[in-house]
């Protein structure tokens, strides 16, 4: 085991992939240069030629077309977006036909395609630089989506995307590029046997993240451990589809849940687990109130103070998941 | 400063070029081949226009007939390991490259033994087994796959090309223009074949561009092309025959613009009507140019009347038989729905 | 007060727009076309001229962009997209443009245009002609979202959507436009005032719908009312920004909810729904889990065996209130 | 069917192209107040690179230091009623139209003074009331918008125009060919200005485009184009004005290209380093085709050695009044975050 950064461990990831399946390309806008893919790229290009990493016009609906015409003449590709929010200009290839091909010709035609949408924000890049839209992508059936928030996730599920025959959404975030962990040797694994992770085990209260938010769900149980507040947290890892069976045994035994996702709360990916766990679970399994945290409902502000009252914080979990520690909802139900 | 822009002069006059298609030095089998092909597209579409007028079929259907030379004519250059993708219209295509008649017309009546398993009807067709990897409906769509397609050609090294066929509403997609700068700028061997027929839905070419020419756009990304007239098989064997020969060689993109008129509506069995608008087009003018009758003057000619009838006997009875097969297919069964839709049958 | 259908009703409503307000410009793929806008559009490029009702080549992103451009130049354009699905083209303009400009420049820019897209689907069109994703437009802060159910708000929020100076997605369903009504004269209204609307008043369980799942529940009501199930029907109208404290009070009354949405699950306008009861009113506040209705979790098929069983039906609904009202979790609660 | 496409030739040669701005015939103050918006937009620039190596600004800064011609050259022939749209490099377009050099540095640094409300940092300015409906970072989004203010500008019938500043890159985007389609077959006034530095971030053109020439794109949609040596103002200004004058009695769109250069990376302040790539290219070779330096010479030919001097020192004192007044300016209050979504002030 070696200690390895988020950002490496992709890299680890793709090197990995080039070096020991010659289908494996790696198209993209922007990636030979640090500013848009950060160290996940570094120097592959020399290592296995332009010709399997290819830098391309600024043209994001035919780069990614191209990925998929590729993917179905044999090849693996991975289509990188430096930005969620430039993806934007490839949501027919993305949605409309990635998604829906296997499908729309019975089940005979799939596609290995992996779309590597890079969250980039902060920094006061504003409202067109900052998207994440997790929800978007977990909306479709055909889609698989993956949202590493550890190391050696972020490797190894990019391999397990890679392998997919499904086109996949794999989803990393800049925020977590220097996030560092021990990770062993890659091994591939099946992407759709992939569950949630139990990452902490707690027995007062269910803390749920996925990709950046994961990080804030850690920090807020160690937090609130100093507290006595015994939270567990788990990482959902892959929001499509959505395998919730963990999550479920986990309210079921604290009955309390905190949903945190790096976007906007309307129609979330936080609604959906806690709309599952109400209706799987039923309202009775609840000792309160299921409880979300989001980004404030605005497009991204630049400005640096408005930019730190934008994100959520490890302080709005803890708050949260106090507030729904001191909660006693069932005396109210018995009340009503 | 000034723009001088040609455009398509006397290939889109229904007077002229009613020729008979040139066969000298072509041989009785090569060119009864081409008019086998061309009927088979012409009677399944036919017959798809009966069941669509009965009501029998329920799908959108969008009938390429009066346009089958352009399909037919490529045709018989490329192999099934070449790329092939088609759209909306792509019956000709689906049949021109060799897929089963029954199971087109099965997958337009939505039956499991359709050529989709009933999943796609008229506007998804695939037939990988002969190289046409996918039509759909979204305009302009496979025209990046395509190139993509050709980037693993290109890849693999083995002179497989790729094969977009798209029309000239679809050149008003953005992506059309950014699969051009792709395949340029990488030299992918993508064949664009446009078949212009001046129309997208009930809107005339001149209604939506500033020129009827589309292949002028290949020009400003440095592609090649040829613009012909796509109702003359003759023309267009000979022309594609020497481009796909080229492309194998040495990798790179190129254009067809032919030329070609359909004689339905946009969608549907009518000829008065397009999308609910009237037509005042010329349409009888139009059929003079009819791609079959032009060559089947030629073989008149050569005195090939009892070849023709045999032919049409054969054809009209395959076409009857695989009526018979559609109608007699059943339905994909229900429980199917969501295993088709990740690869491992995983259900969402 | 006339019968007027819902397609007819969305004619008047352009027809009140082009004759009163010479900004009012309508522009869209097929606009002169009955197959891609039904009778909607009927003869009014003859009436307005061909100027102000204009058919565009097929160029959805940059026929977005020129409405948005002309709404920012005194304009207040509507762009019509005949399928929800050719819109997907047009998603940077929408989601990355519009819905951003405003607060992009600080809350001095605002963007008057219409984005009308029509749900076109069934009639074996398939996967690429079937899509509604109202969730998507929901999620983003910014846009307005309007999914009229009734002839009336078909014309009246047509009418209030082209009069807000936000932009707005103005979504009309082509399965609804037979369906009619009696409805007085346009009186605009304030887009931002409207609510949902009660459609039944009950007691016994809460019914959500919203376009055409309104329908849905009004005719389950009527089923369930000849078992003495006492449904209350609630039409939201507006799904963003989504103003939910009708649907609360009446959960609070009747304890359960049962939401019907003409989409997929996953992250859809259903989970928020629910998310929302859960966490204003408390788990306590419900007496069985509610639950919802959605289309089966695939691209849409195109066989019409398929077909039938892909889209929701009123004994859908029908089944799920029942469970619902059968259901006693009051005891199971105590009992835990 | 084979391709002859004209390249930029000389000038694309930083050897090429280095003479003097010619004024003969032009007054001193036509000549001074060219120079002065140019250094105006220089110093700023350069006053903003200096922020940002200090870490002071901390919103992503893209520089058009050497590029000031196109703009200025234009902006003299444009009224406040016209509709001009840019991108993520528009520090220049917003100085040269006349927009607030201090709510320019007040918005780089966020602060509730600047043009944007300090909700959009440098790649986000507006100043409608001298036309300038807004920047922003997404390549290509603002080409149909201007497109779509150009159809406004001709349904009004007061002759105005739009004006959409892109770079090479943007033409790679496909929407930049359907605003192209859109203007010309609906001939709209709306001026396409392509400031062609050759580079889209780290990469060059032949990189990404099989020919440099981009003007060939609005030639294949039938409209007039010009291409300029984007760093001499003078022709910069005498083509774009009677160009201006022809769009505004005929509505119809028009494409310029000039091409130019730019000295700092493609973000940031360094001159070294493109986006994490050391440059490789005759930056120095391109200092000598400066557009300043070049008009410079020309004015120091006629004598305005004096004047030349007494702008230097104003524009720099504006310059550092700017910074101040923005150093010294607030942040815009929290609660402000939620009524900025929508019109009304409604919170979402
Ligand atoms: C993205 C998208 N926009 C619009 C449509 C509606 N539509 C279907 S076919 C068609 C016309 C296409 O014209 P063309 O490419 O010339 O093909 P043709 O129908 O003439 O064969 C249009 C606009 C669509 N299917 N997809
Ligand atoms: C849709 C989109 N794709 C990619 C980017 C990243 N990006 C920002 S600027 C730029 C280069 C644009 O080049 P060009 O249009 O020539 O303008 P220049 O930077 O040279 O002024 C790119 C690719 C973006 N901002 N938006
Ligand atoms: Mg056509
Ligand atoms: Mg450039």
């Amino acid at each position: 085991m070696t200690s390895v950064q988020y950002g490496d461990a992709i890299r680890e990831g793709f090197q990995y992939l080039l070096g020991t399946d010659p289908s494996v390309v790696v198209i993209g806008q922007g990636l030979w240069s640090p500013w848009y893919v950060g160290n996940t790229m570094r120097d592959l290009e020399h290592k296995f030629g332009k010709d399997r990493v290819i830098d391309t016009p600024v043209s994001e609906l035919a780069c990614t077309g191209a990925a998929i015409g590729a993917a179905m003449s044999g090849y693996r590709p991975i289509v990188t977006h430096p930005r969620v929010d430039f993806a934007l200009l490839a949501i027919d290839q993305m949605v409309n036909q990635a998604a829906k091909w296997n499908s729309m010709f019975g089940g005979q035609a799939p596609v290995p395609v992996v779309f590597r949408l890079i969250v980039n924000r902060g920094g006061e890049q504003g409202a067109q630089h900052s998207q994440s839209l997790y929800s978007w992508f977990a909306h479709i059936p055909g889609l698989r989506v993956v949202t590493p928030a550890t190391p050696a996730d972020a490797r190894d599920l990019l391999i397990a995307a890679t392998f997919s025959d499904d086109p996949v959404v794999y989803i990393d975030d800049r925020w977590l590029y220097d996030l560092d962990a021990d990770i062993g040797v890659p091994a591939p694994v099946d992407l759709s046997k992939i569950e949630p992770q139990v990452l902490r085990q707690g027995s007062d209260i269910t803390l749920v993240g996925f990709s950046w938010t994961t990080r804030l769900m850690t920090q807020a149980a160690d937090q609130l451990a100093l507290d006595g507040v015994d939270a567990e947290v788990i990482d959902l890892r892959v929001l499509n589809p959505l395998h919730l069976e963990k999550v479920f045994a986990s309210v079921a035994k604290t009955g309390r849940l905190v949903v945190a996702e790096g976007d906007w709360s309307s129609c979330g990916v936080a609604a959906e687990v806690i709309c599952q766990c109400v209706t799987e679970l039923g309202p009775a399994s609840f000792s309160s109130a299921p409880a979300r945290i989001n980004l404030a409902q605005s497009p991204a502000p630049t400005s640096r103070p408005l930019e730190a009252s934008y994100y959520p914080t490890v302080d709005d979990v803890v708050r949260a998941a106090r507030a729904s520690c001191d909660a006693n909802p069932k005396t109210e139900a018995v009340a009503q | 400063m000034t723009v001088a822009l040609d455009n398509l002069g006397s290939l889109v006059d229904p007077l002229a070029h009613r020729e008979p298609v040139a066969i000298d030095g072509l041989s009785d089998v090569a060119t009864l081949r081409w008019f086998r092909s061309m009927l088979t597209v012409r009677l399944a579409e036919e017959a798809i226009a009966g069941m669509v007028e009965s009501g029998e079929a329920r799908c959108p259907c969008h009938l390429g007939i009066g346009q089958e030379a352009v399909a037919v004519g490529l045709a018989e250059h490329l192999r099934p390991t070449d790329r092939c993708f088609g759209a909306h219209r792509s019956h000709s295509h689906y049949l021109a490259l060799g897929g089963s008649l029954k199971e087109l017309v099965a997958e337009v009546l939505g039956k499991v033994t359709g050529c989709s398993r009933g999943y796609g009807g008229s506007m998804h067709l695939r037939a990988p087994q002969v190289g046409l990897l996918g039509t759909v409906p979204i305009v302009g769509a496979t025209v990046p796959i395509a190139t993509g397609a050709a980037l693993a050609a290109k890849l693999d090294g083995r002179g497989d090309i790729a094969v977009s066929f798209l029309g000239d509403g679809a050149t008003e997609e953005g992506v059309f223009h950014e699969s051009l700068n792709l395949a340029a700028s990488m030299s992918l061997p993508v064949l664009f074949v446009i078949e212009n027929n001046l129309y997208s839905s009930h809107l005339h070419i001149s209604l939506r561009q500033p020129n009827d020419r589309v292949a002028r756009f290949a020009e400003a990304h440095a592609i090649e092309t040829a613009v012909l007239d796509g109702n003359d098989i003759g023309i267009v064997s000979s022309v594609t025959g020497e481009v796909v020969e080229g492309m194998r060689s040495q990798p790179r993109p190129f254009l067809i613009e032919a030329v070609t008129y359909r004689w339905r509506g946009h969608v549907g069995h009518r000829e008065d009507m397009d999308v609910g608008v009237e037509r005042t087009d010329n349409l009888p003018a139009w059929k003079m140019r009819d791609p079959i009758g032009r060559l089947e003057v030629s073989m008149n000619e050569r005195g090939l009347q009892e070849q023709i009838a045999t032919i049409r006997d054969s054809v009209a009875e395959e076409v009857v038989e695989a009526l018979e097969f559609a109608r007699s297919s059943e339905y994909p069964p229900l429980d199917d729905l969501l295993t088709t839709v990740y690869s491992n049958s995983e259900r969402p």
